[in-house]
């Protein structure tokens, strides 16, 4: 699975992606298992209300499922016009 | 989506020339405003491919939303400088309210529902542009 | 004021080029809507003199009420034909709401405030368009 | 004074403008005065409500007084924009 990375959560984590094998059952399980690997992961994903995820490329929520996905995209709060 | 700059003027009178009993025309123009500390640049981030996505599905929900002839949405990626042009909409209809509507639908929709993140660049530093809680909450009157 | 066409995409720029600091732009554009009978040319009569005044103080008061950078109002008289843009306004402010809000009220106020008659000459005679009860009505949220 | 005409006020009346003498005290004094001069005044004054007045080029209703007026004029509900 794709887990791709945005403005400051792309620079905290310092990666603009990874490529990851995960049985994550939902977006938070994804983030438990990122926070678990490094300091600047935990940095990134340590308040959850500063974050917004989109799966496959739509604007979802942390509790929505997994399967079958193949990417999914964490960033700030978006400031685009 | 692009990077390159684009002519207001010529887009507004290509929009417009392309329309058909249409009796109102409405654009929006975002332009990059100076800051306090003098800003050097203002980055632009998105998201390639959920960006199109994003725009698209808000472009075809104020298509069914109001009675429009059509919509054109040009947002820029990429370092402007202040006063350069970020973006722009365009909406035809028949009637000027449902023009004036749709236009603001779509950028209150842009705002916070595309993905974009603007980072203001100045002599002391780069900082993320947050976002603000008026813009969630213009989405509420839609 | 004016009886020669504009050139929608050039003022829209000259209006730009000419902000500073100022966020965003909006631009409104009225064309001319054929009609069921087959529009010949819609003649538009104005009353020289208080027409000025009455953009004047209609500009004024959009200024006064909302925080705008510039205000631009063109409107046409004499014969158009079906397509032709009849009128503009654009606005400047330093945040979205303003520049949007301004030129809606600058319309419903120009439809209704400002002395300027249509008159549809089609094959089979000529009408004078009636004013809407929805442009009057349109006054009150202002 | 300068009584103005304009779209089919003007056309009823068969001319764009009238300079008369009047002592007219309000504009429904005026409308009086140029209703009793020819059928054609009649036809356009019939109903007022669907005239609109301008006293010296700005709006006012039909018993705004004359008083050191110089123009006034008669017209239907606009239509611009």
């Amino acid at each position: 699975m794709d887990v791709l990375y945005f403005a400051w959560v792309r620079e905290r984590i310092g990666r603009p992606k990874d490529n990851i094998e995960t049985g994550a059952a939902t977006v938070r399980d994804l983030v438990e298992e990122l926070r678990a690997r490094e300091a600047r992961y935990e940095m990134a994903f340590a308040d959850l209300d500063a974050l917004r995820v989109a799966v496959d490329q739509e604007l979802a929520d942390f509790d929505a499922p997994l399967a079958g996905v193949r990417e999914v995209a964490f960033f700030p709060p978006m400031t685009g016009g | 989506m692009q990077e390159e700059a684009f002519d207001l003027g010529a887009e507004v009178n290509d929009f417009t020339s392309r329309q058909s009993g249409m009796g109102a025309v409405v654009s929006f123009t975002g332009i990059v405003r100076d800051i306090a500390a003098g800003l050097e640049a203002m980055q632009i981030e998105h998201y390639p491919g959920m960006t199109e996505k994003a725009l698209a599905g808000i472009a075809e929900e104020a298509s069914a939303r109001w009675s429009l002839g059509d919509v054109l949405v040009i947002h820029r990626h990429g370092a402007l400088a202040p006063d350069e042009m970020i973006m722009m909409v365009a909406t035809s209809s028949p009637h000027r309210a449902d023009a004036f509507q749709a236009a603001e639908f779509l950028m209150d929709y842009l705002k916070s529902r595309a993905p974009f993140w603007k980072k203001e660049v100045t002599r002391d530093g780069a900082d993320w542009v947050d976002a603000k809680d008026a813009d969630e909450d213009a989405l509420s009157r839609w």
